[in-house]
């Protein structure tokens, strides 16, 4: 029988590896999962390559991943936020590296990476210091850049309700990345304030249909990233 | 007097339940129309299987009762099916994602040849006038993680289905993992034929004479 | 103030201009909008380019405006099919061209025309009879077909339920590939069982946003392929 | 004694208006983050305006009541907000198909500069040891049928930001439709600067002195 639910956030990332690259969702702290990032910070895992939106925010969640040494590579499109405080420093120290990848660009290579698709052609950012080195080629009259997709060995998701399939919805805008970054990583480990049983979610409503997901860990009342900074907390 | 023993290999619904066989728990599985999609109905004991239908479901069940069909629930061969518990709906770029993106374990073909290196010709016998239709073949073999053909091992007029190298249009190259016909389970290993088990009273010499390629037996392997 | 609904299947497919490329959506008769088909037949637009899984069935809905010699191209993945008994006179005959897709590629070239991509790689057809002519290029020691992004004139969408602001769910299967034609055309044309007020659809499970629609009519009672077929209806 | 006349153009909340002026009923509309936002507050009577946010938000509302926000439900500047009725919700790469798709009729965005040729720099000043960030502004502009920039005439040092080329780094090539200032309105033309509209008290030499590049002044069109 299929049941891929496991018991807590320190099994779900249990088998994350050195040197791997994992996607986390969210944008800003809006389907941030930061209790399986916390969960990562203490398993130890190092030399991560993450892809997110952006570098976290206080101490807490991604940027304390950032700020705990974890991370050599940042692919992100917006490092630069309000409470971003930790990635500057790791980047300027050349601790942490930085791809920058336009918003759209980013999200269309995470859903190529996903569907089978290994490269396709976007009109953003040609003639911009982010299109030089890729290459360039007119569809009707109009310059576009190759852009590759984009895979991860695991990606860290927050939904709001899934189900022992792996069948997952979101809440609001904190869907985002999630239902793509789903899709691209070999190991896909979903958080969600429920896990339900078989059959209590409308087919017709499931965002990410379980095929791609491996792992679901109830978190039934998941911290918010502004809260925990506005108090000052610092993980761990 | 001895009895003369009479060839016939198995029926379409052992060459299913043998296949059913190898495909393992919490698999996610596209069945191709026709011997293939009786699959469904011998998954082992203790195992659950989804089936993915390229239509647009994920947990396709049996079909419905009759009179409780519902037009706007079929599948690729746009017969009526219903919708298991744990089911989802999704748009055809999502279902395709799913095809060519890796993530179904098995699909289970049929095939009107297979050629001793993986080619699988199951779409067109390229008769002039005939009308070309490919359907989602063509995604599936290219993007499923392992290709299952079920064939007769012969066509109707006894010519090999399975061959040195296909005559008819390709559907993909070097995408077949496993053979199941009437007569045997056929890996394609390292670009030749290999027998991995032959059915009751078959013996290798019987499916030689009826294969287009050289077959690596039984014994040596 | 918004308001996409139009009165009837006729004001919603007036505009549809000879040459034009029109969009069906439906995955045999789940999600045809017969309405939609059979007003367009009546409309009298012809030499249409018509893109659309199959060619219909019988003689009612698309193989009825095949029938009645509208369509000089298909492009569709699978043309043969029971009772697909119209097309292939025409095809025969030379009257209508046929551009035949492998059904993932043409999903995706749908939703590459939609997402403003003009190409992408796939490696569906690599080696085969519909991969000659395309362009191959290897990512990672594999082969790849490049396909291009599809668009077209109009589309003409079966929904379930549709809003004011031309928001769309779909009825299980019969979404297919509706919500990818929705974005692909230029006016997208949707009719729906019913249309609802604003604020009725909740936004968490809305398949096709307002943005992609231009018109929704309301068809109660819609009729079903396989029923006008075995009752042997002939269009008009 | 005659009056001295202080020369002081519109407030940011007058650029906002007279931005929302030339927006049209029904259209689909992203905002930028600052003076931009300041639009969505002054769309005429009698037009209904739909906002998207590229975070996946069709049919954002105002900033919800203090107390009353949810962190889950913000605006592509990670500000809480509200969805409005007949609001849909969408990940991320169905929310940049609706920009890159051109979908989106109007988008509204700040700058560093805008070159006569309507090239755009509003995403890195290019000093050495800043951060760079991009965001949804490169695809934005790419993608989106009409671009507005709403911008101070010049910086906070008086030196120009409507200049034959930009200097520093480019958010894309060719994109601008239209700028509205606190001096002027002004269209960008076959590679020039075309003045549309002058606030109220100003004159053409004044906003000319302020610009790096040569006005084509409202008399001549």
């Amino acid at each position: 029988m299929i049941n891929k639910k496991v018991a807590n956030v320190e099994e779900a990332v249990a088998d994350v590896f050195d040197g791997a690259t994992v996607m986390i969702g969210g944008f800003g702290e809006a389907g941030s999962p930061i209790e399986l990032i916390h969960a990562l910070i203490d398993q130890g895992a190092t030399d991560l390559t993450v892809v997110n939106n952006n570098t976290g925010s206080g101490e807490v969640g991604l940027a304390a991943l950032i700020k705990a040494g974890r991370v050599s590579k940042m692919i992100c499109s917006y490092p630069r936020s309000t409470n971003s405080t930790v990635f500057p420093d790791k980047y300027r120290s050349g601790h942490t590296e930085l791809e920058l990848v336009p918003q759209g660009t980013l999200a269309e290579r995470i859903r190529a990476g996903g569907a089978g698709i290994p490269a396709f052609y976007t009109p953003t950012a040609v003639g911009t210091p982010l299109g030089e080195g890729m290459e360039v080629r007119t569809f009707d009259g109009r310059q576009y850049l190759m852009a590759y997709g984009l895979t991860a060995d695991f990606a860290l998701l927050k939904g709001k309700t899934a189900d022992y399939h792996g069948n997952v919805v979101y809440n609001k805008t904190a869907r985002n990345f999630g239902p793509l970054m789903a899709t691209a990583a070999k190991v896909t480990i979903v958080q969600a304030a429920s896990v339900v049983s078989i059959g209590e979610l409308d087919p017709e409503v499931i965002v990410t249909p379980g095929i791609f997901v491996k792992r679901v860990v109830a978190v039934p009342d998941p911290q918010h990233e502004s809260t925990l900074v506005a108090a000052g907390v610092s993980y761990p | 007097m001895t009895e003369q023993k009479e060839i016939v290999g198995l029926t379409r619904d052992q060459m299913a339940q043998r296949c059913a066989l190898d495909i393992h728990d919490g698999s996610y599985v596209n069945l191709g129309i026709g011997i293939p999609e009786l699959v469904a109905g011998y998954v082992p004991e203790g195992r659950e299987v989804i089936y993915h239908t390229e239509n647009g479901l994920l947990g396709m069940g049996q079909p419905p009762e009759p009179g409780k069909g519902n037009p706007e629930l079929i599948n690729a061969g746009k017969k009526q099916v219903t919708a298991n518990p744990g089911a989802a709906y999704f748009h055809h770029a999502d279902s395709f994602a799913m095809i060519r993106g890796g993530h179904l374990d098995v699909c289970v073909l049929g095939a009107l040849q297979v050629s001793q290196t993986g080619d699988l010709a199951n779409w067109s016998t390229g008769a002039p006038g005939a009308i070309p239709s490919v359907g989602g073949a063509m995604d599936l073999i290219a993007g499923v993680k392992t290709v299952y053909v079920i064939t007769q091992h012969t066509t109707r007029d006894g010519e090999p289905k399975l061959v040195e190298s296909c005559t008819f249009p390709l559907t993909g190259l070097g995408v077949v993992h496993r053979i199941y016909t009437d007569l045997a389970v056929i890996d394609v290993v390292d670009g030749q034929f290999k027998v991995v088990e032959l059915s009751p009273g078959i013996d290798v010499d019987y499916v030689q004479q009826r294969t287009g390629a050289t077959l690596i037996p039984l014994a040596d392997t």
